[in-house]
């Protein structure tokens, strides 16, 4: 790998990943408007949310540490997309492999509790308590999920396990159980009902979100266009074969992200509670099974 | 605020910490607040605090004739205005010892179930959305509007009406009108099923709000809860069957209730409650068309208007509950006292801080809107 | 229960007066000692346990308050209004009675709403505090000799009103065509000459508000 | 007309500013957050204009829960005494580009209240207003009519001046500050520090400060940021 | 003379030279000094590390009839030198302005700098022990010693969990004693190398017993499930920097030893032939691993207290290093050893700052505290680095181990063991985000208002501690070498390393990379901050969404006690239910013991002697009645 690719990848991405969640976040509003028999949004919607959201004139700061998180929360995922091997470009993915990947995954909730902790409001502080308790929740199946496909495709590298999916058979046809389960915790880790007790905005007022003003809460967007992205890419990259190129693999993950998204403006959100339980129970079952099959 | 109040003071021992409800927030029906002191996520008390919509509706009145009066009454009760003026219109036709004529109290009840129909959609989806769901709300509110359309059809207005008038009603219907409404009380029977699917028996949502600000009977009478509240809790008491009034005693329709008093149960009765209101006026509209005659009893010059001396109770039941009127006169041209008995007053203040008490914060947002508290009818 | 056996009930008070004003409707009116014994009565012996309102009326001219008890039974379906007059007190010396919270827990709204609105102390109700007009700093609104009219009169210039954007209008031929005030006149010499006591009431309340120049705290 | 006040802002000398500064105010015209705030009966109407009728998302509106994230200020009705403190509260917790539309007669001049001792009549006075939407209440229909004006405001804003009443209130603090004053006492304080937001952004001018900020001055607790200090 | 020789010289006449001079001012200067010399002495030995041969002392002692030696290994040096790096630190950290506030508060000072001391000495001792009764005698030293420390705090509790702390310890000495009894008794010798011996000539039932007693033993000093009730609170009692020693290392002599005993010379084979081949005695000390990982944590979960909260992890992170170890393969070993460095650097740091806090704000509860980090922000910088640390994210060196532990039930096939472990990572997140949380952010209080940064006599060690923290997890490289020699010298497959981590095939891990992505990630989203977004104004506490209304000074407006309400809701009858029985049993048998022991800590030092003799003729008793037989 000579520098200049490594560099043209350190860019490039990140700003796919941007793209490509912009589309997610807009197929999401569009799918919500439609099942509740609206119009939704125009195409460039969440670009023109960004661009406000970063152009605003004036802004509020609860201090420094209210900043770092913000930055964190974005550079956490600009990292997690780099580490997240996509047609073409690999970035790093082979210095890491997928168990790092997780674990980046968890930056950016660290960076937003702490910029939310400093801006002393209980809404938020209570938000992020149960964002992390959420976590603890899906983070239980997902690694399952995880554990289960390293073992399957004898490798914690994405780049293996594509690899060995475009030889073999997808994931899915494999392991079918575990990628039930993988969904499962996608919809946890997508916040999504049944599993949006953080934003909770009737109870907490949207929680982590509640005194984040301009480019605070455009840093907020422009990561969930990230965590969209990662989830749909990385979900089809475990078991839908990843793609040779952003023809075949975008497709899927665009499925992958519309299926939590329909089921999602169906429901109420659980209680903090019920999504642990609801999250250990069923999801958790299906990995073990599925592993008990796999080892 | 006041520069002592942002002095620094060194807080207590204790680690409640406060949340507030309100008045900016999703969670909060209206413009009212609601403080609450909370351990962890657990209510150790609330305190509701009202106010912010006070405009001293009471002593506006005094100081306008009886005829103006007409058109700011709806407006104490935002989403559901009409059984406010035919409260009021009821109370002064009492003291002045007339009454509507037999069509006009027909196109009353029309009016009024209609009102009950609209707001109930409305409270479905607030309901919901506060435990997450907002697909109800966009269905509900936009199914209400076309109720809201009939209405603006027949009155002139889509949400305040203003077409009662002490002795009657304003207008004719207008023609083709019952045809309008028997069609949209078709579509409404259609999405019965769609709402029950998304809505009523949603596992999720039935176990959130199972079990949610359960009240006993007991419990609701000592806090004056009425209306669908009180149905919730099993006794079966409305006041268009028990203290009737307008043409509720000619009309069949059941009192639906429930045994749990919980926010399931309460939300449930008025499901049922809207089922019923269009069963009424499927019976006002077989009926309405044979009923002939005229539509006001004829009053004097409304604007040097004195009414007589007396006083009277009118109650009629809203889609809150038990709303009552008081007017005094002393035979002058405007009203020397009126007082406003909105059935929130009751459920907004003590029964919503007696509910919140131990609740769960998750619950509190739910609580309020099941017990279809309307802040409006607290402040006046 | 019939109409007899009712009126047995209520004859157990001393110097009521019953009136049947139609079926579900009875009017009594007796003394502010005994009306809480005509309560505990009604609520015990004939199930009248639905407090339905408590209104506050003020009588300026007796120089009383009357406070009305619509009490509901659920079995009998009859309302009954229980009338009582007390005397209105000064400024001084607020006019105070007995609450009945130990009686019907909803009397904490409705006694609380009497307090702020026309500044009787009920004594033994459980929050005797603002609640609605917590920021509002002068005379109980709702008394008869407070002329909220005056007060708006003087507070807000609500009536010199030119914004720009009509200006604007007025500049392009359109606007207001009569002024506000110009109604206000008209309206008040046409409509208003028939009240009463309005001007002594004008001059008592022009006089209260100068009383309470030192609201805005 | 009142006069046009200069604020001391910095030239701009980027060539490509101009052209930043037209997208990201066709963006901010696209793309408006309300705040979720049912301040009078006006608010009976907005669901019916957010949801499946007449869809307010379609121009780019949607509901947002607080003031921070928030861009338009809707004054759905009347404003009681009690109210209009938490509205400017609110108002200045709101972060610049921000509209204030009053919705309902009574956001105009008392409407049928007028003769409220409870009710605040000119909401102007208080706050800068960018529309008015009047009527009793406006249908959906009216309120989708008045937030189009208020973006083709946003946008035309180079020309035609219209859509940054906003700078109005760091302006001409001072006037907006007296008629709070007259209304809510003398030591009426806020926790948002104008005075320093309009320094820091360069928005004061020679009508941001007078008597009443001098009083405001005299009476206040200072609420200065905790400062991050390592000694 | 031999360089291990010169060590225990120099740490003897340390010893002596802080005892001379406890009560004296220089002592706050010399003892930093004196803990750099010990720590020169070592990295002149640092060849063993490197693959060197291992020193011998020339020392030795006859004693009944036995002759003890010392020598020091690459393990020993290793948790050598985390001992020193963790005194030094803790040194300086009291030498300032601690150490006057603590002799103001009527703490006595010369105590603690002796009881450190004594404690470093007798850990040397121990990790230099040369054959069993070497080992026993160090172990019973480094017991006292950190009874000694123990001691110290004025308060009743902290009496009375030493004296937990001793009976634990004292159960442990009498179990380790009885398996050196049966190993003795097999072959009458007493070298580390008679333990594979013997157990390859034990029956079965002799054999589990033996793994259990040393188990027992080693367990109680790591504090790994069930024995673990006794660290937290008495760690947590500790006065300020001991807390910061005996948290970062004095548990991990448990660790030291099982190394030493179990791994090296019983072997994955010897523990795989005991037992039945679906749970053997592997299989067992994984779940207790597992299980020492979530049970604490979730119980640090719950704490109020940010010393007890950080206590309770350091017993929680003991599972990890056993269960890296237990896994006796290259990676997960490494893992293991790995822990015990990292998990020393960043809990001294953890434990130092929550001793800043208290030393400003007189409170470590965290209900009473919030918003500091505007007040010291330095100390909440290696908070931070601290947490990252502990909570094993990236960039920091908990994660790198945590990465090989979990890589290595990966690569073994454990998919409950790895969800174990990920679950107690979780727990661990949540839990030191409500440190941070209820400790730095939020709600300032009005006492706190003028609270100011730490002196830098406690600002140096803490910083120094996280730049260990962030070097080793930026670039493990520097650390691997040490563990790969570990590895050899106890006969472990060794780890293929290089500076930026570990080469394995399919998927590594380069920490340079991963850290370096990570810094570019927070640099482009830097960028993207200040650059893509205007100006932002600071503001006060006050400026705060409350609904609407106006926040005002009366009001309590943090959010700090039960902080996970939700999951509480869940497991909080576990709690009651589950462990309440375990711990009531463990405590009042405890308390029926402690009663007796204390007795003996009354009568003080020459029980102490009295113990080790009675444990000693009763050793020579066995002997003598082994060469009669």
């Amino acid at each position: 790998m000579n520098a200049l690719h490594l560099m043209a990848e350190l860019i490039f991405m990140p700003l796919i990943a941007f793209i490509v969640g912009m589309m997610m976040v807009l197929m999401m509003r569009k799918i919500s408007a439609r099942l509740q028999r609206r119009i939704g949004p125009p195409f460039f919607q969440p670009l023109y949310d960004i661009v406000k959201l970063y152009g605003k004139d004036t802004q509020i700061s609860h201090g420094l540490i209210h900043d770092i998180g913000i930055i964190m929360a974005v550079g956490g995922y600009i990292g997690a997309e780099i580490l997240l091997p996509v047609p073409g470009m690999e970035g790093i993915a082979a210095k890491g492999g997928v168990i790092t990947l997780s674990y980046f995954l968890m930056i950016p909730s660290l960076g937003m509790a702490l910029g939310v902790g400093q801006c002393a409001n209980p809404n938020g502080s209570i938000g992020i308590s149960r964002a992390l308790t959420a976590m603890l929740a899906y983070d239980i199946p997902f690694i399952l999920v995880v554990f289960g496909a390293a073992w399957h495709y004898q490798s914690t590298s994405l780049i293996g396990m594509i690899e060995y999916q475009q030889v073999h058979q997808w994931g899915i046809v494999e392991m079918p159980l575990l990628a039930i389960a993988g969904l499962f915790a996608l919809q946890g880790m997508l916040g999504k009902q049944p599993f949006e007790i953080y934003i909770a905005p009737a109870e907490i007022a949207t929680g982590p979100m509640v005194e984040m003003s301009g480019k605070y809460m455009g840093g907020l967007f422009v990561m969930q266009t990230f965590q969209l992205y990662t989830a749909g890419v990385l979900y089809a990259s475990l078991f839908l074969g990843g793609g040779t190129s952003f023809l075949t693999l975008l497709p899927k993950a665009f499925l992958v992200v519309a299926l939590p998204m329909s089921i999602a403006f169906m429901f109420p959100r659980y209680k903090t509670e019920d999504v642990i339980r609801i999250l250990w129970k069923w999801p958790v079952m299906l990995g073990l099974i599925s592993l008990a099959f796999i080892l | 605020m006041r520069p002592e109040n942002y002095q620094a003071v060194k807080l207590g021992d204790s680690n409640e910490y406060e949340i507030f409800i309100g008045p900016n927030h999703p969670g909060i029906e209206g413009n009212y607040a609601f403080r609450l002191m909370l351990d962890g996520d657990i209510v150790v008390s609330g305190k509701a605090d009202a106010g912010y919509l006070h405009r001293g509706f009471e002593k506006l009145m005094e100081g306008r004739l009886w005829i103006q009066n007409l058109a700011i009454v709806p407006r104490i009760c935002v989403p559901d205005p009409a059984p406010m003026e035919v409260a009021y219109s009821m109370a002064v036709e009492e003291i002045m010892g007339i009454e509507a004529p037999i069509r006009a109290q027909w196109i009353r009840t029309m009016q009024l179930e209609l009102s009950r129909v609209a707001a109930h959609l409305f409270t479905f989806g607030g309901h919901a959305a506060t435990t997450g769901m907002y697909t109800p709300m966009f269905w509900g509110v936009a199914d209400r509007d076309l109720v809201l359309d009939l209405f603006e059809d027949f009155t002139g207005g889509r949400v305040y009406s203003i077409y009662n008038i002490p002795g009657g009603v304003r207008r004719e219907l207008p023609p083709e009108f019952l045809q309008k409404l028997s069609n949209l009380l078709d579509y409404l029977e259609s999405r019965q099923n769609d709402y029950d699917n998304l809505l009523f028996t949603n596992q999720v949502f039935v176990e959130r709000a199972k079990g949610c600000g359960a009240l006993t009977q007991s419990q609701a009478l000592e806090l004056s809860v009425t209306g669908p509240n009180l149905r919730a809790c099993g006794l079966a008491y409305d006041v268009r069957r028990d203290d009737p009034y307008l043409v509720y005693d000619e009309l069949e329709f059941d009192i639906p209730r429930q045994k749990h008093g919980d926010a399931y149960s309460r939300i449930l009765v008025r499901r049922d409650e809207l089922f019923q209101s269009i069963r009424i006026l499927r019976q006002i509209i077989e009926r309405l068309p044979s009923i002939k005659g005229k539509i006001r009893t004829p009053i004097p010059n409304p604007l040097s208007w004195n009414v007589r001396k007396g006083e009277a109770y009118a109650r009629v039941e809203s889609s809150k509950g038990e709303l009552a009127y008081y007017v005094v006169s002393d035979g002058g041209d405007k009203p020397y006292r009126v007082h406003v008995r909105g059935p929130s007053s009751m459920h907004a203040v003590q029964t919503l801080e007696f509910l919140a008490k131990g609740a769960r914060l998750e619950d509190v947002a739910q609580i309020m809107f099941s017990l279809d508290a309307c802040p409006p009818e607290v402040d006046r | 229960m019939n109409k007899v056996q009712i009126d047995e009930i209520l004859n157990k008070v001393n110097g009521i007066k019953i009136t049947h004003k139609r079926k579900t409707r009875i009017r009594v009116d007796v003394d502010a000692d005994s009306l809480p014994t005509l309560l505990e009565l009604i609520k015990g012996r004939a199930s009248y346990i639905h407090l339905s309102a408590i209104t506050c009326v003020d009588w300026i001219a007796d120089n009383q308050f009357e406070l009305v008890y619509h009490v509901w039974s659920y079995e009998e379906k009859c309302l009954i209004s229980a009338h009582t007059r007390i005397d209105r007190g000064s400024e001084k010396n607020p006019a105070k009675y007995i609450s009945v919270y130990d009686l019907f827990k909803p009397a904490d709204f409705f006694e609380r709403d009497i307090f702020e609105m026309y500044g009787v102390t009920f004594i033994g109700s459980p929050r005797m505090e603002k609640f609605i007009l917590t920021e509002w700093n002068g005379v109980p609104p709702m008394l008869k000799d407070f002329d909220a009219e005056a007060y708006v009169q003087e507070t807000f210039k609500w009536t010199d009103y030119n914004p720009d954007w009509l200006q604007e209008l007025t500049d392009q031929g359109g606007g207001i065509a009569v002024k506000p005030e110009d109604i206000r006149t008209a309206g008040n010499t046409h409509n208003m000459s028939t009240h009463r006591e309005r001007d002594k009431a004008k001059a008592a309340a022009v006089k209260a508000n100068d009383k309470m120049q030192g609201w805005k705290q | 007309m009142k006069k046009e006040l200069k604020i001391k802002q910095k030239e701009r000398t980027n060539p490509l500013a101009h052209v930043f500064d037209d997208f990201i105010r066709f963006c901010q015209s696209k793309s408006l957050f309300m705040l979720h705030y049912c301040t009078g009966c006006g608010a009976i109407e907005l669901p019916p204009a957010m949801t499946s009728r007449f869809d307010m998302e379609r121009l780019g509106i949607q509901p947002m829960v607080t003031p921070r994230q928030a861009d338009i200020l809707l004054i759905t009705g009347y404003v009681s005494i009690k109210t209009l403190k938490r509205v400017i509260l609110t108002y200045e917790q709101m972060q610049s580009p921000k509209y204030v539309i009053g919705i309902c007669s009574c956001t105009v001049n008392g409407g049928m209240y007028w003769q409220s001792y409870a009710t605040a009549k000119k909401l102007n006075e208080y706050m800068p207003v960018d529309v008015y939407i009047a009527g009793c209440m406006p249908r959906p229909e009216a309120v989708m009519a008045g937030l189009q004006r208020l973006k083709d405001n946003i946008r035309n804003d180079k020309k035609e001046h219209k859509g940054s009443a906003w700078k109005d209130y760091f302006k001409r603090y001072d006037y907006y500050l007296g008629n709070q004053q007259a209304l809510f006492g003398e030591d009426w304080q806020t926790p948002t520090d104008i005075i320093a937001e309009a320094k820091l952004y360069g928005l004061e001018t020679e009508e941001t400060y007078g008597k009443h900020t001098k009083l405001l001055e005299k009476h206040q607790t200072p609420l200065l940021p905790q400062e991050m200090r390592i000694k | 003379m031999t360089l291990l020789d010169h060590l225990f010289i120099v740490v003897f006449s340390c010893l002596i030279a802080i005892s001379v001079v406890r009560n004296l001012p220089i002592v706050d200067k010399l003892a930093p000094v004196l803990y750099g010399l010990i720590l020169i002495m070592l990295v002149r030995m640092a060849s063993v590390a490197y693959g060197g041969d291992a020193y011998l002392s020339s020392f030795s002692l006859d004693l009944l009839g036995f002759k003890m030696h010392w020598q020091f290994t690459a393990l020993s040096w290793y948790f050598a030198i985390i001992t020193l790096v963790a005194a030094l630190a803790s040194a300086v950290f009291m030498s300032g302005d601690w150490g006057r506030q603590y002799r103001e508060g009527g703490g006595n000072y010369g105590m603690l700098q002796l009881a450190l001391i004594v404690n470093v000495f007798s850990m040397i001792l121990l990790l230099g022990s040369g054959d069993l009764l070497s080992l026993f005698i160090g172990w019973e030293f480094v017991s006292w010693a950190s009874f000694l420390m123990m001691v110290l705090s004025p308060s009743k509790l902290a009496k009375k969990s030493a004296v937990k702390y001793i009976v634990y310890a004292m159960t442990g000495a009498m179990a380790l004693m009885v398996a050196i009894v049966m190993i003795y008794a097999v072959n009458d010798s007493l070298e580390f190398e008679q333990i594979s011996i013997v157990f390859a000539q034990m029956s079965g039932s002799s054999q589990v017993a033996l793994v259990l007693l040393l188990f027992v033993a080693f367990a109680i000093k790591m504090g790994l499930l069930p024995f673990h009730l006794w660290q937290a609170v008495a760690y947590a009692e500790t006065p300020g920097p001991g807390a910061a020693f005996l948290g970062a290392i004095s548990s991990r002599m448990g660790m030291f030893t099982i190394v030493l005993v179990i791994v090296q010379f019983i072997g994955l084979g010897g523990l795989k032939s005991v037992g039945t081949s679906f749970a053997n005695m592997q299989t067992l000390l994984a779940w207790v691993a597992a299980l020492t990982t979530i049970i604490p944590t979730y119980i640090a979960l719950q704490q109020h207290d940010a010393k007890r909260l950080l206590a309770w992890h350091g017993v929680g992170q003991g599972g990890y290093m056993l269960l890296g170890i237990i896994m006796f393969d290259s990676i997960g070993s490494a893992g293991g050893l790995m822990h015990v460095l990292n998990h020393a650097s960043y809990q001294a740091a953890l434990f130092m700052t929550v001793v800043a806090v208290m030393y400003r704000t007189g409170t470590s509860d965290l209900n009473k505290l919030g918003g500091l980090v505007t007040q010291m922000p330095l100390t909440f910088l290696v908070m931070l680095i601290g947490i990252i640390g502990l909570a094993g994210l990236p960039p920091m060196n908990g994660f790198v181990s945590k990465w090989l532990v979990y890589r290595s039930l990966l690569v073994n096939g454990q998919p409950l063991l790895f969800v174990a472990a990920v679950l107690g990572t979780l727990g661990t997140i949540l839990s030191v985000y409500k440190l941070i949380h209820n400790t730095f952010l939020g709600q300032l209080r009005l006492e706190h208002q003028n609270v100011r940064e730490v002196p830098w006599s406690m600002l140096v060690p803490m910083l120094g501690l996280s730049v260990i923290v962030f070097i080793t997890g930026f670039m493990p490289g520097l650390i691997l070498p040490w563990i790969a020699s570990v590895q050899e010298s106890v006969g472990l497959p060794v780890i293929a390393h290089h500076l930026g981590g570990i080469e394995y095939a399919k998927g590594g891990l380069d920490m340079i990379w991963v850290s370096g992505i990570l810094f570019y990630g927070f640099g482009v989203g830097a960028l993207i901050f200040y650059f893509l977004g205007g100006k932002s104004k600071r503001v006060h506490q006050y400026d705060n969404y409350a609904g609407g209304h106006f926040l005002t000074s009366d009001v309590r407006y943090h959010y700090s006690n039960n902080f996970y309400p939700g999951l509480m809701h869940l497991i909080g009858t576990w709690y009651r239910g589950s462990f309440q029985w375990l711990e009531n049993s463990i405590v009042s048998v405890m308390s029926f013991f402690s009663v007796f022991f204390e007795n003996i800590y009354r009568a003080k030092q020459p029980v102490m002697l009295l113990l080790i003799g009675v444990v000693l003729a009763l050793l020579a008793l066995y002997r003598n009645l082994g060469v009669g037989a």
